[in-house]
Parts: C-alpha cells; structure tokens; sequence
C-alpha cells in the first residue's frame, strides 16, 4: 500500500491498466508532452509513447467517435475531457454512437470517458458541471463518480477492463485534497457495488463523489454533538446501481438524506429517492430529503458559490429535520 | 462562390452532349467488369424490390433508395482491400453487396424479422457484420466519420495496414461532428476514404441551402489531404479514383475526400414524392442512370450480350423474390429481446 | 373553436404569434418549401417567406447558436429539430450558451427549440428519444411536453413569448393521433401550471406527453371494471414545475403512480417522486410506483418496442398494485 | 500537406531579415494611429496588471494572458463600424478596450467584485454589455460562432447593416461548431468576420497536433467565402485587411476568415510556465512585438516622440493602478445573487 491522493491513484490505475494490457490507449488533449491539464498524465508520453498517448486537436466529438471506432476494433481507449463539462461537445458520440452499440450489435464498446469534474474551486459555470445524470439516463451507458482514492484507483481499473462504455467522473476539487493508503499493483472493484463508508442507525446519507466527503464530516459533527449515528453510503456507480445496499440501508436506518453536488431537479438523487419511495416505503419513518446545488450553473465568485454548492451543514440540517420528524 | 459543380446546373433535357462518354480503367479485367454489373444490378433491384415492399405495406421504417448512387456505391468498396472495412451510409447497398452481404440478411435487418442480427432494435442498413468487414451507421449525420477515423488508427496502432471507408452526403457533411473527424483523420493521416455522395440534394434541400463553395471536394485543402470531384454516375471512373486514394492511404499518405456528384433518383425516402426536384433535372440525370449506361457500355466493349444481361437480372430477380418470399413470413424477434443486450457482459 | 389535431394545433400556435409579432421566425431543416419532415409548417413559407422561414444546413449545433445570436438581438426564433433526437448535435448550444445567459448576463434568450419526439411509430433508436429530463437538469432551460391540441396551442403561444429558452417536447405519435376542440387566434397558457385532466380520489397518476393519453385510459378501464376513482395530473411542464399542483393530488389520494414514455433511470419521473417523498411524505398511504420505458434505446420492431415502452396496462398495473397495498 | 505557414517554422534568432517592414495604411490618419497605440498599451499593460495580481494571488478563475496578439485584436476591433458588434473571445483585452469598454469593468468582471455586470456569476471576458456591443464568450471553443452569425442575420432582418466580428483560436477552429457556424454564415451570406488568431499554440499543443492545411484560411474556400492569411503583429495591416472584409461584408457579399499569425507570448494561462515553446521561437517572436514596434514606427514616422509614448503609458499605468487599487478592495458580490436570475422575467 502507498498513500496517495485521489488524483495520484487514477494515474496509477491507469499505468497500472496499460502496463498490463497494451491494447489500452489515451487520447485527449493536451495528454502528452504537458501531461494533462491537471498533470494526471505526467510522464506518461516518456513510459508509453505517443503511439499511446494520442494528443488530439479540440474535437471532443472526433475524440469519443475515435475512441469508439478504436474500442469496435480491439482496442480499450481512454478518452479524457479536459474538463467534463467539454463533454456537452462529445455527448452525441456517447449517447447515440456508444450507448446504442450493445443493443443494435451485440458488440461492446470498450471505452472510459474520463475527466476533472465538479465545483467549489473558483472556475466558472463552464469548468464545474455535475452532469453524471444525463449520461445515467442515456441507457446502455455506465456512469462511476468515485470518492476514494483507492476506489478511484479500483474503479477506474475496473471501468478500462468493461466492455461497455463507461463515463468516469473525477472530482476536480477532490485531485489533491484527500490522500489515502491505495493497494498497488492490480486492483479493480466490481462496478454496481455500493460502499457503506460509515455505520449507523439513526439515518443513512446516500451520496456520491464529493458529496460522499461533506455527508461523512456532517455525520461526524452529529456523532460528535449529539452523539446520532448517522449512516453514509458512497453509491461510487450511478449505473448499475446498486439498489439492494441503498435499500438496506433505507431500511435499516428508516430516515434517509440523499447527497450530490449536481443541482437538486432531475439530478440522480431523484431516481435513489423514487427507489426507496417505491422499494422501502414501509420502512421510512420520515420523508426523504435531498441536498443537492441549486438549480443554477455553478457560479464564480466564491461567495455565491458557497451558497449555491451544498455542503456539510445542508447535509447537517437536513438530517436534523430528520431526526427531529 | 455562388457557382456549383457543373453537374449540378439544370441541364435542358435534349442536351446529350454535356453528357460525357464512360471511363474505361485499365486497371479492371473484363471478369472484374462482369462482378461490377452484377452488383449494381443488385443493388438496383434490391431498391425496386423495397419500393415494391413499402407500396404493399409490407416495409416500415425508412425506405431510402439509392437509385443513382449505385456507381458510387459499388466503385469506391469495389475499391477496398480484402481486409479493408466499411462504413455504409443510407443509400449504399451496393456496398453492402460488395462486401460479401446476402439479400438475406440485408432484407432480416430492413424488415426486422427474427434472424435479423439486430434482433429487431434498429432496422435498414444500421446493422453490423464484423465478418464482412461492414459497420452500418447510426441516423445522425455524420457520426460514423469519427468512428472510421478511429478504427483505422487502431487498426494502425496493430501495425496493419489496412483502409477505413466511409460516407457522408451534401447534407450531412455540414454537421459538426464530420468535420471533427475528418480533421483528426488528416491530423493523424489515418487511413480513411471519405467518399461525399453528392446526390445534389439533403432531403428537400437544394445545395445552395447547404453550402457555399463550389465543390465539396475543396474542403480537403483546408484539411491538408487529399480531395478530388468525379462523376459519380462513371462508375470505372469512380473505381479507379477510389483505387488510387485507398492505395495512397494504405501508404501512410493520409485521408481522402472524394466527392462524387450524382442524383438521388427518387424522394428523400419512399413517403416523399420529391415535387421540389425540377423534372428536367430528372430527366437530364435519367440520361445519366449509372446501370443502364454501364449496362449499354459492357455490350458495346463486347464483353457480355443483352442477352447475358438479361440473363444476369433475371436470375438476381429471382433470388430477391425468393429471399423475400421467405423473409416476410417470418415474425418479427420475440419481445423479450426487447429487455437483452443492452450491455454486453 | 375549430377542431385540430395536436399538429394543426401547433402549427396554429406558431402561425397566430407569427401574424401577430414581427420578431418571431423560424430556422431549421426542410421547414420552407417542403413544410418540414412532418408537414407542420406546410404553407408557412407562402405566408411568412423565405426571411422567416429559413432553411438551415444540417447543422444542429448552427441552429441553436444561430436563433440564441437571433434571440440576443431582439428576435423571437423558433429553432426546429427535424426530429428532436438530433438534439444531441445541438446540446451544447443550448445548455451552456441558452441555458447560462440568463445567470450571467441578466439578458433574456428568447428562443424555442421544438420538435418531434417520442417513440411508439415503429422508428428506431434514432428517431424516438424522450430526452426531456436531459433539460430539466440543465438549468435555465425551460422544457413543455404538452399532451392536448389545446395545450399544446397555448404552451408553444406562451413558450414563443417566454423571454428565455425552451425546449418544446412535441409528441410524434400523437401529431394526428389526437383531436379536439381548440381556441381560435390568441390563446396561451402559462408555463408551470398543472392540470388534472381527470378527477379521482383513490389514487393520482402524474403524467405528461403521451402519457397521459395511456394514463387515461387505464383511469378510465379502472373505473368502468371497478369503479375505482383514479385522478390524472398532467404536468404540462417540467420547468418550471407546478409542484403544488401535484403535491395536492398526492396529499389527496395518498396513493401516486408516475408515468412518462422516457425510460426510467433518471428520468424526470424520478424528481416527481422526490418531492412527493419529500413534501407530501405524511399523506402517502402507498409506495411510490414508477412506470416508464425499459431502460434501452427505443427499438425498432413493433413486438420489441411494444414490449420496451410504457401503456395502459402497465399503468393500471401499478395503480392496482397500490390500490391493493 | 505538411509545411505550414512560413511564420510557423522555429526561426534562427539571429534572423533579423525574416521580420518585414511594418504596413502604413492609407486609410489611417495620425490621429487614428495614436488612437490605436493607446489601445495596444492599455491592453498590454492591463496584461502586466493582471500578471502582477496573479502572481500576488489577488486573480484566480484563469488569466489568459494576450501579450503578441494586441495587433491582432486592436487592429480587427478598430477596423468596425459604430454601430458594428464584437463578439470577443479570451485574448481580444485591445478589442473591448477598442469598443469603448473602461479598465474598472473589465476588472470588476474579471475579479468578480460586487459591481461587476456579471454579479460574480462568471468572470474574464464572458460579460456582455449591450451598450459598448460587447458580447464575451463561453468557455466552450467555437460556440460564439454561430451565435455571432445569428446576431448578424437578425440584424439583417430588419433592414440593418451591422456586421459582427468573432474570434477563434488555432485549436478552437477544430470545433465541430466552428465548423457550423462558419459554414452557415456562408450559406446564408451573413455579414460576420471571424478572426482566426493563430499564435502557434492550442494550450500545449503546436498546430501540426490541429490540423494538417498549410493556412487555415485555406479553409475559405471549402466555405465559399472570402479567405486571407496575414501577419497578425503587423497593426495596420491587420486593420486594412479587416476593414477591407467588414466592408464587403457590410455590402452583402458574406462572411470573412482572417487568419492572423501571431504568438503567444506566455503560457496558456498564467499557471502554465509553457515549458514546450522552443525558447528560439520565443526569440524570434519576440523580434516581432506588435506593441513595441508600432512604437518604434510611430515615433520613425514622426508622429508621436519616445517622450510623448512614455508619458501615455505612464497615463495607462496610472490609470490601471487606480482601478486596481479601487477594485480589489471591494467585496466579492452578495452570496444572494447565485439564487437570482437563473431566469429572466
Ligand atoms: C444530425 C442529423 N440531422 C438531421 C437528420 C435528418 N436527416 C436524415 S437524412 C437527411 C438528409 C441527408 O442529406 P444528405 O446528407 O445529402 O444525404 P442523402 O440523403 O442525400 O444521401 C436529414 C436532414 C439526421 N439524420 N441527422
Ligand atoms: C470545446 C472545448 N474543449 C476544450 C477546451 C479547453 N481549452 C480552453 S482554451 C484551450 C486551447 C485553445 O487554443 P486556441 O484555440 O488555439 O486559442 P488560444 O488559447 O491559443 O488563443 C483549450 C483546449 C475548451 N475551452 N473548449
Ligand atoms: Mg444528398
Ligand atoms: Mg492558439
């Protein structure tokens, strides 16, 4: 095991995945010699070679599309957004090109489209989307929104080894913030797989990405204040979804507070929320609350954009209404 | 700016001169001549049997045609290396036939029946035969460019050298996603044919609502490839430009566009009755029917008889009806596969 | 009043602001001549002309960005998808140029983007997408899915006036399926409001687009073969969300099913039921029930898509289901 | 295919004899062209400024710096009409000063104070301001295109004879939605310039990883639209060039690409130390300021003295210190305006 940072432990994922597997390939822009903008491909030009490390003209279209042709030709190509929120100019290639393949021809698409997601770092409406759900209502597309370095690094290894695609969504302000021990080497976790971050009984939080953080440093206040147990699951893949963990929980806890960073209407909270208002609705001894931005892009001054971001005290305040039903 | 390709001016109907006599490739042998036909025909009696089809009420879906196209269709895959792969858009069949499909099969997709291999969820050329080397398109326009793109630079990433070809309308090569791909496969110098069926119409919609320059072909300077405009109704003509830039490609020279000008023959698709299409363009591309004119011509070189011809369409006739025949009996795919494959494992 | 189907229906509604206001125009492809791909603006270009009823490139993404520059200066366009699948090629446009300039520039964007959507006439995956829920996610997008002739006259009326984009959902299948009486020349309807369309008190259905027409009829067959009293709420539209309306409903019946043709996983049915857990939680006497499109691409043959989308007996299903809970 | 546009190419730095003479335009007075040094200064020494509050960790969001593109962006801006629209993109400081725009706000944006015309909801030069025809871009490259050629067709419209100017970058052009911008304009013979600022660079990226033509204004041609590659630090030149295409857009014979070679002086953004610039290149370039050698003509062509340009850019200076100083002092806007006006009434 080594420490690293979230950002640390994707790269290593990914060295580790093409070390293994030559058939594994990067394209994107600014991926070589530079290393990526956020410098998660550093050296990598130096260990595999610009055979594998395609630098690409600004084409997020002609960047999915390529990685999708490459992917029905034998090959498992990684294609990063620079920002995920460039990933509007590609959804085409994703949605309609990638996520119909399986169904119309039987055939996979091994393909990760990865990149730097999410807000709360001072970019702008245009560098900190959360747009994980349109690609979970897609069909035929997976979705992961990993937390954890070491999941980060497990899932990502898991994602390229799929043969369907798979949109990876990296937390931007989570690259360097957190570090955690990271199992070297060859390391995946099962996609569809929930994990119950912390144990409790009084309410679950259902959260992912950096909404995973926040939910735990509010159940740690409660803990602390109050001495409640809240309960957080870290869902990790919108698609599949792991249903049976988050209903455990729902069930067990009987109170339910669902976290995301994206904004609250048509989020992904909504589907955890309607699968427990159908699945647990015996079990729910309170309604279900949602903390989620405000429906508004992310903006940039950091004073609006604290109060349009959720964070640990709406996690807070929502569980004490909760707690207090 | 404002003036097109020649061929795309209305041409009075009496005017036989402005119609250029065949191109006769050194490069083709007589044998090769005689495949040629044949798949046009194919491809042409394939479209009259579909006609026939949506008439009846027996064909759903889009029925596009291709009539016009044919030269175009067969000449550029007739064109490919046996490991080359294609990219078929709307109105290439012909393609298809080339590349080894069977009716059979092409007739289980448009008619979604059960054996149809895509079990029913997409219809009319958007199927897949990795065997025969065929990736159908998907409805967005210009989506597969890419996607050729890149599985030539795999294809190359392996050390194999083979082509990608793909195709892309008038219409179509205005969307964005063809010019991202064509960019990348010129950035790269990937192995990729992009042949632009230039059938002087998007739908309803003449040229002069699609683009301004004269040919489309000029685009490929501000790509920096290779780009060239052929008749597209001059099918060894069409060959032999096709041949030479899927050579250059294998090469490692890079891309090509290669406009071909043609007529669409019919409407948009069966429900449209093209009224927007002035008869004397028509009647002056009639002149031009690529399978007719090769037909006359295959007869005047003295390498078959009408007679062979005749022959020859008679017995691909047949054996449409009899894939037919079979085909609408069968039901369509169980609903269950509905609820399958909408990932693979 | 005249009787229309809900094409004529539309078609009146943009004909009626056309006459009326100078600034309202259209751009999209085949709309001029030919009368667009399902003869919606046949005549138009006799009327209007060739300077407001423009014949675009196939370039959806030129549409979009061409009527949002129209919008920024002064026009009222009115951008047609041929099919609203094609959207996808002008997504970008409009959720990071539309959908953002309202928060940033405080400048209205006075657009419409329409189009026929939906599945169930035997097209294929690419030409029968709901993508509704992609928009609502969007922020500062507003997304109409009417239902009737008459709402649908009224809505595009208000939409074409609305000083901001939407993304105006018509339903293909039911462009000559459905007739009925319709207000001559002006006419609109607000944005955001609700309607129940049927009165009930044993359980609340909450639809929109076509299904509504489904959610009817099983209301209906229920009631004929058991009497039951089912109330249909058809939204109208997503953004903005007439929650009263729906809350009111729920808090009424205490028992709701969900209904739209989108598939399920993130679609908009999800929201709905959030906050129906969320805000009328005490009222609920039965799970929340969900019933939508199986989550795949729409496919093409009848027996296949048949078995994907959604219908009355599904619907009637569901509320069984929880009349009997 | 390969071979780019000669100011492409790593030049020895000892090469005096490649830079050209300076253009003097017949169409500026001298009046003008002090009107134009002061744009250039203030855009470069707002480019200091923003350097300076960077590096004292007073900016944040990106700070793109404009430096060796101020001829490009002052010299298109200046060459438009009164009542003519900019649509800028994120190195175009000299073409909102150009269109009247004052160092407060443009600094009130880009530090996001209360005050600023976006309410801290965005930052750099996204803001608009309908009153000075300013109209900034999105982050997304190549999405203004067509939004600027919307603009210029409502305009048209109604009887009015504006044309707009937009910009795009050497990468941004490999957009699929530059591609349809541009290629509608042209269909529709709107009256929008764009200036493609090729300085070399698409963040790490030189130009053969973008495309592979010789000069992207051989792109023109594909369109069906006027096309001209110049020297981008050349000021006048690129001024008469521009006035030139606004002009005969004005009339009604459509849209301009206008490729002005240039270089990007710094990194992509100032956290970029641009480390995969050949320092030659850099050399060469350097050699050719376009502020610093528009200063040396002028005072050649006794226009203005050393004395008379040091006293301006002290005026700038001073001028920008004051703003700055003002500026960050004040608050960041309200935490209430992120709730508001997600919609317009
Ligand atoms: C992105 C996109 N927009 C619109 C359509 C609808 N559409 C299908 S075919 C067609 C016309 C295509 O014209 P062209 O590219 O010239 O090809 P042709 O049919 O003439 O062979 C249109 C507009 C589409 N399929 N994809
Ligand atoms: C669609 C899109 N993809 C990627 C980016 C990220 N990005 C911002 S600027 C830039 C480089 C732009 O290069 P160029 O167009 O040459 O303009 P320059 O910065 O050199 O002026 C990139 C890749 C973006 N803004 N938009
Ligand atoms: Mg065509
Ligand atoms: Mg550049």
């Amino acid at each position: 095991m080594a420490i690293m940072t979230y950002l640390e432990a994707i790269a290593d994922g990914i060295r580790t995945e093409m070390r293994r597997d030559p058939s594994v390939f990067m394209l994107g822009e600014d991926i070589g010699i530079y290393g990526g903008a956020f410098k998660l491909t550093k050296g990598f030009i130096d260990e595999f070679g610009a055979t594998r490390i395609v630098d690409s003209p600004i084409s997020e279209a002609a960047i999915v599309g390529a990685a999708i042709g490459a992917a029905l030709n034998g090959m498992r190509p990684i294609a990063e957004m620079q920002f995920m929120d460039f990933v509007t100019c590609g959804f085409n290639q994703i949605v309609n090109v990638a996520g119909t393949t399986a169904y119309r021809w039987q055939m996979g698409v091994p393909m990760v489209v990865r990149g730097p997601s999410g807000g709360g770092v001072g970019a702008n409406p245009f560098h900190s989307r959360n747009s994980e759900a349109w690609f979970a209502h897609a069909s035929g597309v997976k979705v992961v929104c990993p937390a954890f370095p070491a999941d980060a690094k497990g899932l990502m290894i898991a994602s390229i080894r799929d043969n369907n695609p798979v949109v990876f969504y990296e937390h931007k302000g989570l690259y360097r913030k957190i570090k955690e021990e990271v199992p070297e080497g060859d390391y995946s976790i099962p996609l569809g797989k929930a994990r119950v971050v912390r144990e409790g009984s009084d309410c679950s939080i259902i959260a992912y990405g950096s909404a995973v953080h926040f939910a735990l440093e509010a159940a740690e206040n409660l803990a602390v204040e109050h001495g409640y147990k809240v309960e957080v699951v870290d869902i990790r893949t919108l698609v599949p979804f792991d249903e049976e963990t988050v209903l455990a929980s729902a069930r067990k806890t009987g109170r339910v507070v669902i976290a995301h960073e994206a904004s609250l209407t048509a989020g992904f909270g909504g589907e955890i929320a309607a699968r427990i208002a159908d699945k647990a609705f015996e079990y729910l001894d309170a309604p279900l609350k949602r903390v989620a931005a405000y429906d508004a892009p992310t903006p940039f001054a950091p004073t609006l954009e604290k109060a349009v971001l959720p964070n640990a005290a709406k996690v807070r305040q929502a569980v004490e209404e909760l707690l207090r039903y | 700016m404002a003036k097109k390709t020649p061929e795309k001016q209305t041409v009075s109907a009496n005017d036989e001169a402005t119609i250029p006599a065949l191109t006769r490739s050194d490069l083709l042998t007589d044998d090769q001549r005689r495949i040629i036909l044949t798949m046009m025909i194919r491809a042409r009696e394939y479209d009259y049997a579909m006609q026939r089809l949506n008439r009846q009420g027996r064909a759903f879906g889009g029925v596009y045609s291709q009539i016009g196209n044919e030269a175009t269709a067969v000449g550029s895959a007739y064109a490919m290396g046996d490991k080359d792969v294609l990219f078929p858009m709307h109105r290439n069949i012909g393609g298809h036939y080339v590349f080894g499909q069977d009716t059979r099969t092409l007739l289980l997709n448009q008619l979604a029946r059960e054996g149809s291999r895509m079990r029913g969820t997409d219809g009319t050329g958007h199927y897949a035969d990795p065997d025969k080397r065929i990736y159908g398109n998907i409805s967005h326009l210009g989506s597969m460019i890419p996607v050729a793109a890149g599985y030539a630079m795999a294809a190359r990433m392996r050390g194999e050298h083979i082509v990608t070809m793909t195709y892309i309308g008038d219409g179509g090569i205005q969307t964005g996603e063809s010019h991202e791909g064509i960019n990348f496969a010129a950035v790269q110098k990937l192995p990729m044919i992009l042949i632009i069926e230039n059938n002087q119409y998007a739908y309803s919609s003449p040229s002069h609502i699609e683009y301004a320059c004269e040919k489309l072909s000029d685009r490929a300077l501000g790509y920096g490839c290779y780009g060239i405009t052929v008749d597209g109704t001059d099918i060894e003509l069409v060959y032999e430009t096709c041949k030479k830039a899927v050579e250059q490609a294998r090469n490692g020279q890079g891309p090509a566009l290669i406009e071909c000008v043609t007529m669409r023959m019919r409407g948009h698709a069966e429900h449209d009755d093209f009224f927007y299409v002035p008869k004397e363009t028509l009647e002056y591309w009639q002149k031009k029917d690529p399978v007719i004119r090769y037909e006359n011509q295959i007869i005047e070189w003295g390498i078959m008889t009408r007679e062979d011809i005749d022959a020859l369409r008679q017995n691909i006739i047949e054996e449409l009806r009899n894939a037919i025949d079979e085909v609408v009996e069968l039901p369509f795919p169980a609903a269950e596969e509905g609820y399958r494959s909408v990932f693979v494992d």
